[in-house]
């Protein structure tokens, strides 16, 4: 068998080495010409087309999200806080996990992905306690991978996005207030916000939703977020302000040194964002296909060069690149070409890069330096901030799938848009829809976070005493230090 | 038989250890600690936030020796560890009443 | 080129927006329409085709399962340990890889997964020395992965599972000792365990060993182990048990503090562990398939859950949730489903994850303190009990095939069962199989520890002095600190 | 539709319990005798073939490249620094990836990868600012891997190369001064190094470059380097020699403890490096094909083994196995594996893990000592000697594609030697090939590193003052500290 | 010239370094101890392996003072260390003969 | 009242302790400390440089007693701290003139 393998369809020799027209452009492989014309076009883009890669990538990218939450924010939220308060952090990340894992198996996958209820905000019922989730694909979200894995896969951004909040609130709320707070909050703000964007009959599914004749309406706002910028940073970082303004400030807070413990762990945790997040972002394409593959090279380019412009920036500023400030760049770049690298082209994704990082820096550094409020480890300057700049800056730089007259845009980087976006982005009026998708996820999550807040203030308070706070999370609420 | 402490900055240890060494000090105890004076430390921003870092890192020299040696070692010490900026340091000098070597229960001058 | 891979075949585009049914399901993509019937059956579900997703999901499941000991495994324990053991226990898991590697490729693969001694106990030496391990596929094994990568695959398999012995003895045992103690094992407990599970003539694969005329018998045993309840978990748990016993306790077990010096470094160790364990169980598929999909999903909910339940009966029996609970539970979550993932629904991943919290609790929190015997990181209660859990589980949960009327199970999970397994789920005998093998496998594991334990004894000792363990293998064994 | 995907076409049943010939091997699945030759020969080789696979392959390996550097390297790296220092380090590699990723992005990929100059030493203009680098493949260096996907691919090689560099002169020069050094050093040596190695039309490019007739000449060195042992690994290290020569010692070099602060960043270090060099190495065969089978599973043997090997010369000469023996020995074995992972076989690999222990080992313990630089973490002991050791010896042990008489070599691992190179392997003088490419990369690295080291010092200036260098280079050039 | 040492809870470091501040006290050291006293260690439980932990983290701050000073600093270190709950800690007081400010070499009550 | 400072090999601390405790030592304050003196410290090798580890880990004890318990006490640590090799540390007395716990503000031997 091995002889078969190594003369006939290597990937490599034939084709590499075959015939070169006059340019040295290696023409069609010789193998090929005894193709039909149908296996032809099959063959021809290797990554259009069905085959078990498209499992592979999905398994591989929620393993990629979930590293990002364990341990990869843990890590970078953990490095940033006070030794005191280290494993606290750790313990929100890992609580996150088991009690959303817990939620979404009984009926957020349903509420989110389903459509029974045939509504724009909330999926439906069919799925509940994982019914009929099995490795079959769901083909309203893709003909080509399994849908227990897409379910995963869905969950893992369940887990990641409460897990953010966390950052503004750290070092001063109670474990039990937190958990209370999510249980909640994931029902009043995370299941319908990701059925509105990314479920089949949501209300803002620009791309997907064009509406089912005697079912549900098309996507009454034609927004479009690749990745989550709305439904993740949006969600999380306007709700951490909320929640980090109804709790105050940490005791000390502008007179104690409140520097991060181990700038090497939040090292770490970025790389490891960094890496994980192209399970996030490509992996959002729900294929290992050319979409996949633009949303990629997008993420890359956008995240390296804010990272770099961040530093640069603080270089010129306070006249040196602090670690800090490569970190602080870098998840700003991710965040901000979450809901655009889908859609935009690598050009596009470098202006996301620079914008990504000048304007989290100013909230951040002045902003926030200004108003007061104590948003620990910036979740709002970063998330909240960066994840509106991402929405609406895809309104902007997204590039359409056909040209105006009709023909393919050879400039294209995301078909998908043709059906239903691409009229609004001709008019110049697709960041008018982005806008409006900003100002819905905008008020449900302040909204939302605000009744939340007080309820579970009301129900059993949110922070430790003071002493506790003084001594520190770890030993109060998990009785144990982080390092002996 | 006295005790010297001195409190000086991290990266003068190794000249001190040796200015010692010159003059035949053969043991000490060293560790780490955090000052407080009048060298203000620098004020840090943390991503908006600015704190006044007022402890800053030092090192603890004790030695015990002899009286004769005192005057000598505070010498070498004050003479390796100056830089002539503020937070360069301070040495305290009192009294002992006695030492032992635990390995072999000598006590008094002989011990140090 | 861009505009043919825009046009056709997209992997989205098509598929999602074209014809609807009346229920608003997408019907067939048109351009199916073309091809003839075995090409649609082909391209239907697109996980169970040939295709190089298969190596590329084996590929990065090994590199996962490495992952998941170096550096995963070495942290998660090593943070466990007190400080100044914190190396040794790197150096058992560097060794590990190192010694592991060069037996597997001279003799260690032949002797599990080849086949010429015609022996359900024992491969054969046809790939001694990787002699004709090359990129064809084993098709005893699978038609569409190379055989070199599965090979290494399984490889990294061999490396942890000597690795996982290493914390109920660690902080006490010479570092030469363990290494000679290891490389016997291999061969005595390891080798001849994973051929009887998993070897094509295997005595204990019910799902594969169908028999083989002239040549070897069927399977005496018709058990099931999918990703090595008992091969992996059972095998160190009960050897590390042993050895421990042989051993004695820490000096100033019970009067000194014993507590981890650094739980930060066992919370990374406990997500890498969980990042890497989807290359352990979604890779035993040994395809990027439907039973790999299933494998990845069960895993996920099971390990979430356990991780949580084990937390909240830290809370209700502690009053507070720990990380080392949180990290526990994980573990053990993923422990049990281990044998169980690839042949169970995800409801019933749930209740594995139910059982993965609660059993090894009562062992680690009550049976041990009781007994007292010192299994330092409790690898006995976690591994060892948790694999027998699972082992015994796996034959009260597996999902059949088929109905027992024939027809295809609407909700079937893995296909494989059917030929020699369906029969004992449908009798409600498969639990007696599955006590069989775990019966095979504690004596195995039990008696080949015992005697290689006082060989070692006897031949190098295994202490080292009292005073080099209050000094701290660290220094003694390799002469470095792990932070200075 | 899910019965559909059980009783058709699933991975497994079929295949693997459908007839067996007399020998107990399984024959051909019965379905297959429906499909025509054509179909068939596509079939066998599951890997061999078109397929959304590749991308998903080359995605994941960009992700472990990038994992590599970020946190991988920096861990490596800033464990073995003192405390004072360790996020300069981090800071060095993060610097990388900005400052290079805007460099690739403007010009670097089309330097390298281009063609448009028509040259043997630099690429072209046509790929600046990633024009036309999208979705669809550049068929010149592969039929089924997007080019947005290559070409990030190709960036992470290009940011972890100048990243090693940081090895030989960390604690001691300036942060501008090292980036300056870098910016000009890619465009110096990098670009036109690896478009000479990789490039289509690359000087010593000698499997795929075979000329075009009008506009490039073939090879003229016909030598093979599958993953970067000149380009990446000893344009690193002899650039790092002379840039710690030109840069002088450490203060205290000799006098003062220099020992690593943190043993355990520097495991995690290594266990990131290995994990994500199966991207490099088996990446870079740009597919999920039987080449990067071979090479994932060359990378594990010969790794495994220098490791093993080296903490055994250690154990005999010095008395005990150190962890940063086991670790260095893995990076050595990676790198010396790294330009023959592909072209030699399983034994091959067993014996480049022997001399990658030991020639590297030889360097780095005696002859270090011997000469008295300070090559402050190894990079020129292990990268550059090591990288060159690989060089040399893939032109010793890399096996023909076919026979000397033409027929198809049994034993075969890279079927793209056939055309160009197998030639030399015949008649014993690739290694001579292999030379020619050593000494021109040697002379390239070590005379560009010469003149940008002194107009960089000219310039800049390279070293921070004495005070600043005691203080420690993370105050001096960031103002943060590492723990607090 | 008297050294003071005082053991404090680690959480109130910042209100005794501002209760000494008020006083005019401006230098000091600091550093990180384990004490061991009546206040007995919680009881900590890993994995059903029970231990009680015997040493507590708490601070140790080094003042050297002119006598005059010393009543008053003891007394507002007493007054801002105290919880009133067991293991508080302790302030020791002893002569010290000598002080030396090492970037200027001013001796005695000068260099405090 | 007297202070010991013992410097200890660290292994030592649990056994020091314990033989304070049965002679009715029931405060002590622990520090850890890096000891310079007549045991050189091995000559560690990284990847071919060499370096003498002069500073060597130890643990220092601070103890604060009545006058009568002093000699006890230097017995009893000298006694369990004792390995007869070099590096085994050295105990120093000297003089404290008050004592004051924080929690009760009683002062003098009342307070150790
Ligand atoms: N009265 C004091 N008692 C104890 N330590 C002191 C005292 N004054 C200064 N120190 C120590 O000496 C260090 C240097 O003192 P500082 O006032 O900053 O500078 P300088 O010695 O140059 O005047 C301080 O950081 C502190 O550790
Ligand atoms: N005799 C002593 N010598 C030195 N330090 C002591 C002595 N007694 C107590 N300490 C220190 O003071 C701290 C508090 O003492 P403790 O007896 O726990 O409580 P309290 O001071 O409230 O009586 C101890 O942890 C220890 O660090
Ligand atoms: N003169 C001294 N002053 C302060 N500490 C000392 C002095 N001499 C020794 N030490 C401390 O005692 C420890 C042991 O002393 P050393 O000379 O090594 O051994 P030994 O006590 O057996 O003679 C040293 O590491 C140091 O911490």
């Amino acid at each position: 068998m091995l002889e078969a393998y190594l003369t006939n369809g290597d990937p490599t020799v034939p084709l590499k080495t075959g015939p070169k027209d006059k340019d040295g452009n290696p023409t069609l492989p010789p193998e090929w010409a005894k193709l039909s014309a149908d296996a032809l076009a099959a063959a021809a883009p290797s990554t259009a087309t069905s085959g078990p890669g498209h499992n592979a990538w999905m398994m591989a990218s929620a393993a990629l999200v979930l590293f990002m939450t364990l341990p990869g924010l843990a890590l970078f939220y953990g490095g940033l806080v006070r030794r005191k308060n280290v494993l606290s952090v750790c313990a929100q990340c890992l609580g996150c996990a088991g009690l959303v894992t817990v939620l979404w198996w009984a009926f957020g996958y349903s509420l989110v992905f389903g459509k029974s209820f045939n509504s724009p905000y909330l999926g439906g019922s069919e799925f509940f306690f994982f019914k009929g989730v099995n490795s079959a694909p769901n083909t309203d979200y893709s003909y080509w991978v399994s849908q227990n894995v897409f379910a995963c896969y869905q969950l893992m951004f369940a887990i990641i996005t409460p897990a953010l909040i966390v950052g503004a609130i750290a070092e001063r709320m109670k474990y039990s207030a937190i958990m209370l707070f999510i249980a909640l909050w994931m029902f009043v703000v995370y299941f319908p916000m990701a059925h509105m964007v990314w479920g089949i009959s949501g209300l803002m599914n620009g791309v997907w939703n064009g509406g089912s004749p005697d079912h549900y309406p098309a996507a009454a706002i034609k927004a479009i977020d690749f990745a989550g910028g709305t439904v993740v940073h949006m969600t999380s970082g306007w709700s951490a302000l909320i929640l980090c303004l109804i709790l105050g400030k940490r005791l000390g807070f502008g007179k104690e040194k409140m520097a991060p413990h181990n700038m090497v762990l939040c090292m770490v945790g970025t790389g490891m964002l960094w890496v994980g997040w192209y399970g996030f972002n490509a992996g959002s394409a729900v294929a290992a296909d050319g979409v996949a593959a633009n949303a990629f090279t997008t993420t890359t380019l956008a995240t390296a060069t804010a990272g770099f412009v961040w530093a640069l920036i603080e270089l010129i500023h306070k006249g040196h690149a602090s670690i800090l400030g490569f970190c602080s760049g870098i998840v700003a770049g991710l965040v901000v070409i979450t809901p655009a690298c889908g859609f935009v082209s690598p050009n596009g994704a470098m202006i996301v890069g620079l914008v990504a990082a000048v304007i989290p820096y100013i909230f951040v550094v002045f902003v926030k330096g200004a108003i007061g409020y104590d948003d620990a480890l910036d979740t709002f300057g970063v998330h909240a901030v960066g994840g509106t700049t991402g929405a609406i800056i895809t309104g902007i730089l997204a590039v359409p799938a056909k040209l105006a007259d009709g023909k393919v845009n050879p400039d294209a980087v995301n078909p998908n848009l043709a059906a239903n976006v691409d009229k609004f982005i001709h008019s110049g009026t697709l960041v008018v829809q982005q806008l409006e998708a900003v100002a819905i996820t905008l008020v449900l999550s302040v909204v939302g976070s605000l009744v939340l807040g007080f309820i579970v203030k009301l129900v059993i308070g949110l922070r430790p005493t003071p002493e506790e706070e003084t001594v520190g999370l770890d030993l109060t609420d998990h009785q144990e230090e982080g390092y002996i | 038989m006295k005790k010297i402490e001195a409190i000086i900055k991290p990266f003068k240890l190794e000249e001190v250890k040796e200015a010692l060494a010159e003059i035949g000090v053969e043991g000490m105890t060293v560790s780490e600690v955090k000052g407080f004076g009048r060298q203000k430390g620098h004020t840090e921003i943390y991503r908006g936030s600015e704190y006044t870092v007022d402890f800053l890192p030092k090192i603890k020299l004790e030695i015990v020796l002899t009286d004769n040696l005192v005057d000598q070692a505070v010498g070498a010490i004050v003479k390796a560890a100056k830089t002539g900026k503020i937070g360069d340091g301070k040495v305290f000098v009192s009294a002992v009443e006695d030492a032992i070597r635990i390995r072999t229960d000598e006590h008094g001058d002989k011990a140090v």
